[in-house]
């Protein structure tokens, strides 16, 4: 499958939503205006736009505590994200969820989640169903570097590939999980040498370049389909804002930041389309301001909209 | 009505038999459940009926085993997952209780996770500490999970269906010393509600509210007291969330007392709850004296034969209970 | 007596500092407590001050943060462990559930498991479902934990310390929203004993029994009360096991009627054990009304701030509650 | 370290008492002399000898569900032992633990584990100890190859390389988890390959060759107490008799059990010990005599001992 002009403008435009999403969340964050903690994806947007362009609507995706990215690459309605986010009825939950819990099922987003690694099981059962009702289609699971070293991480890996789940397992390896240098949390170097104990495939892909990302999940998307197992793939970048909320970064240095933000994949991306011609300085200016005005319409959408009663507070605990 | 007797185990496997050819989308998932039939057989045979797509055998991952199940349950199937021993819910435990039990409130209720996780409890087969304990009263506590815990074939039968068809995660609790008792069912198909107590036994004197294998034996205590002149009135809640208090507190308007019976540890036992459930209700008002529980000691299920006994109620201590509250 | 003041987390990391001054077999490991300082900062500084080899960042793996803790205890160690939010002491527990409570008791007394498992629970920092729980209900029901909840400054420093000394796996269940609580303590080294209550106000007319951060909130509503003509004693019993119920006993054979609140859900939660205990006590016949929880909605905690106030009690429902029960 | 003619006797003479207790422990479940469950070591009792001979008195274990083996190569007496397995007060655990929790710390047995998996943990835990007093010991955890797909596994190993902890892993692969097959639990045919995961070394050994198992063991454990760090080491061996006292063998054929018999590491080391004059016929009779008396003394000792009273019941919950 290759990208036309329209499909490479769209993920560009997308990869621009996430940023500018996710620097509004921040300033709420830092008014007090969202009340909860948030973890912003400035900085990765290439992983969760590449690896979902290369997906389809009627496919899942299963997101982690810092999933703003996934949501809006698989789809969502800005409105309800951000309405959420504020903690109103408008929102995807109903303001019951919060940042952490964001889901869509219907649009086959399975949630983020507030537990690392806990999302990655869930993969496999969605995997199971998939399979089960032959549906040809894939779950991508996306979570941190962090979540390699959860127990679950490896059961779930081991299942999908015995298994032969439609799953490709996609770790956004930023460097850190909290203040825990992937260099102390492991002794290897290159996460996707895991693989290998499940006996699937590993790879390691440039996490700021989304057209690499792109590739990779095509390919194991496809094998996924046509039951050939699973996929881990490993996408190296990096998180230019601290952990959540309150963050001193005294695990990092400034200078640190400062390299990875050179290699900003959203520069990097407009300049390929720049130089190919696809894009143009005043196009990018439209884009820039239609992003802008979604976000706008999200604010002013969430802002109008009424906090949820207290009456719903002891609703759907349980399902008819 | 034609009937058929059926052993615990057989009831259940009866249930998951017609369940699973109700509805395509139940399926099987566990350790050793397929070839082996699970620990305690209960799955055997099942395999060969329908096929290993929908019995699976997994590998010895216990929080996959849940988490995929929910992950499932959340797209369209119906799975009952099965952990071979209670104890090991423990290893499940965030699957179970922080995705799970939580998913449909945090999705605002727009997404649900019908699973079944059947799993066997008790002690009295000398497995010692880690193979033996009812954790039931864990669960009880988290919003969001239904318990379930049968003490006869005719009720295990019922309620599995009904659990099958909930749709939310329920913990389906079996018990070890249970799945070789026998009994008469109906031939034809049939259900039992969750959240539906049962009278086991009609009285006057004392109401007593068993759960699982108490039951049984509160059953036998209550045929000597009946001998003794004390007429006690037994209660089996069936399932402990949603619990039927209703039942409960009209039954103690009119016996005036209440023992409630079980073998998870006292201390934090869902005994508790239903004692604070009963004080907190109007029946407070006919109770002659206070409430009493009778419970597992606090302490870990020892190996020791005699030792292993005398951690949990047995026929004698319920006997002892029942004639202190009565006398 | 000299004094100094300190915030909760002041006080907690003053005693991990004491204590690891004191004995060298004191450690602590956990996920970003060194660095970082702990996601609530109470760690912050202890890396300057120790090194890297007594306060150990770990990897993201919450079963072997609690398992090789244990089997550092259990091979003469005295481990200081961290799980960042209590929600996740589900991933751990079977090494604390079916392992570190256990040892001592299966075998046979012969060997004991000195640590402590630091964790925060509750919720009102809009962290939602899966970062709010207060899980200490399910701690209480397992034979060989003890679980200490301390609601200030002066009793956080020195039970911390008692735990720490103690030669049994402790839980110790810190509050967010009191980390920041200030207080004098002495300045010259103290303990408080496991296991014994204190009377954080005295009174006549209802005695309350309040836990970890409800404490806070008991007191406030103390006060309005009091305006009211109501006097209320309030009781923190700082751990839940061992449990301190004599004290309980005789405040409320004083004043005939007891409240008991917490944050966890009501169901299942640790406050149905404190009424069922005091039920089956002597204190029973000194009761004028029946004993009442206000406790947590059996909801997962919601996000909207609203929401998740209204799903614990707060001052007016502490009011209220108590009004009720005296009126 | 080599080992001389009496070492090489002392181990054959060990993996005939392991041998001989369980064919004991065999007949005390058929006839319901022992009341619970029990798992029997019958097979591999190479891994055990060969593993612990190359470790110290003062070294530490941890075992499993199938730990008699284990527990009588580190040195256990075996009246305590088969006291225990009756539930007498006598026993290891004063009848309160039996099969699955005898341990001895004080002479390095951490215990055997009813959780399958659940001793990993612990022996990093250990190993800890070990290197913050600077003992310069060595843990030897032993699991079987079912316990490697759980999750502690995954976080045990990874912790242990990162912290350079000083155990030595002990996968015994019987190839069998109760009913289920490693080719049915894993896509890979050597389990060994999930040291890389970890970034240490891995090794697969034959598990019925009980010099290869020791000189495996001698190595990393010489490793381990350099302070160069852990070693996951891979013994394929099988277990004769079914995986607990009900086991149908539905899963597995008489010929393949019949296969493995004929590898008996008892015959081979006895061949072996022959072959170089290290034992003559007498000799060997000699060792069955004492090896006979010596569990008919334990059994004597058991039977004749009081059960606990149900005084003990209530004690030990809680440590002074
Ligand atoms: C099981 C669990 N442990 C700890 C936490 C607290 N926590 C939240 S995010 C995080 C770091 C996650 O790191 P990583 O998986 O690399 O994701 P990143 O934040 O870098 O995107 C931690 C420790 C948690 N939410 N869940
Ligand atoms: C966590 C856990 N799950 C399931 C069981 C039940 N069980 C006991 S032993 C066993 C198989 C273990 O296989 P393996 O680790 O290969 O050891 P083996 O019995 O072959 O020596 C199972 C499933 C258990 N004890 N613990
Ligand atoms: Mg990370
Ligand atoms: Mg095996």
């Amino acid at each position: 499958m290759t990208l036309n002009k329209n499909d490479l403008i769209r993920m560009y435009k997308q990869m621009l939503t996430i940023r500018r999403f996710e620097e509004k969340v921040a300033e709420f964050l830092s008014q007090g205006t969202i009340h909860g903690t948030g973890h912003l994806y400035i900085g990765e947007e290439a992983i969760a736009v590449g690896a979902c362009r290369a997906i389809e609507n009627e496919d899942y995706i299963t997101s982690t505590h810092r999933g703003h990215g996934h949501c809006i690459a698989k789809g969502a309605d800005l409105n309800k994200m951000m309405s959420e986010l504020l903690g109103k009825e408008t929102g995807y939950c109903r303001g019951k969820g919060g940042s952490m819990h964001i889901a869509d099922v219907e649009t086959g987003n399975l949630g983020a989640n507030g537990v690392v690694g806990g999302g990655i099981p869930i993969a496999c059962g969605a995997g199971i169903t998939i399979k089960m009702k032959k549906l040809k289609r894939v779950v991508l699971c996306f979570f941190g570097d962090g979540a390699v070293n959860q127990g679950v991480f490896h059961e779930s890996l081991n299942l999908a590939s015995v298994w032969d789940l439609p799953v490709v397992f996609i770790c956004e390896n930023n460097f850190y999980a909290m203040s825990t240098a992937t260099k102390i949390a492991f002794k290897i170097k290159d996460l996707s040498l895991r693989a290998a104990s499940y006996g699937m495939p590993g790879v390691k892909v440039d996490g700021n370049d989304v057209l690499k990302i792109y590739e990779e999940v095509i390919e194991a998307a496809s094998r996924a389909r046509e039951d050939k197992g699973p996929t881990f793939i490993v996408c190296d970048s990096y998180r230019w804002k601290g952990h959540s909320r309150s963050d001193a970064e005294r695990y990092r240095t400034k200078k640190e930041v400062m390299e990875w933000k050179k290699r900003c994949p959203i520069e990097r991306f407009k300049k390929y389309l720049l130089d190919k011609r696809y894009l143009t300085r005043e196009m990018t200016e439209q884009i820039e301001w239609e992003v802008n005005l979604s976000i706008q319409e999200a604010v002013d959408f969430a802002q109008k909209s009424p906090f949820p009663s207290l009456k719903t507070l002891e609703q759907d605990v349980y399902a008819n | 009505m034609p009937t058929v007797e059926l052993t615990y185990r057989e009831a259940l496997r009866r249930a998951l038999r017609e369940e699973m050819a109700r509805d395509e989308n139940v399926y099987m998932m566990g350790e050793d459940i397929a070839i082996y039939g699970g620990a305690f057989g209960v799955s055997l045979g099942l395999l060969e009926e329908f096929g290993p797509e929908r019995i699976k055998d997994t590998p010895l991952s216990e929080s996959v085993i849940v988490g995929a199940a929910l992950g499932s349950a959340l797209t369209g199937m119906r799975p009952v997952a099965e952990i071979m021993f209670m104890d090991f819910i423990t290893i499940g435990m965030d699957q179970l209780i922080n995705q799970a039990a939580k998913i449909h409130y945090m999705y605002g209720g727009k997404a649900c996770v019908p699973m079944v996780l059947r799993t066997p409890g008790g002690s009295g087969t000398g497995a010692a500490a880690q193979h033996s304990q009812s954790l039931e009263g864990l669960l009880c506590h988290i919003p969001g999970l239904k318990v379930v815990m049968p003490s006869c074939p005719y009720d295990a039968l019922g309620l599995l269906k009904s659990s099958i068809r909930d749709n939310n995660p329920v913990v389906f609790v079996e018990h070890k010393l249970l799945y070789s008792g026998r009994e008469l069912v109906p031939e034809k198909e049939y259900l039992v509600p969750l959240g539906k107590s049962e009278v086991k036994r009609e009285g006057t004197d004392l109401t007593l509210v068993a759960l699982s294998v108490m039951v049984v034996r509160a059953l036998k205590a209550a045929d000597k007291l009946a001998q003794e002149g004390i007429s006690v009135e037994i209660i089996d809640p069936r399932t402990l969330v949603p619990l039927d208090l209703e039942a409960i507190i009209n039954s103690v308007k009119k016996t005036h007392r209440l023992l409630i019976v079980h073998e998870a540890c006292k201390r934090g036992g869902f005994g508790a709850e239903i004692l604070s459930q009963v004080e907190e209700s109007d029946a407070f008002d006919y109770l002659d004296v206070p409430i009493r529980r009778l419970a597992g000691s606090n302490i870990p299920i020892p190996y020791s034969p005699g030792l292993e006994k005398g951690a949990v109620p047995q026929e004698d201590d319920i006997l002892g209970a029942a004639r202190k509250l009565v006398g």
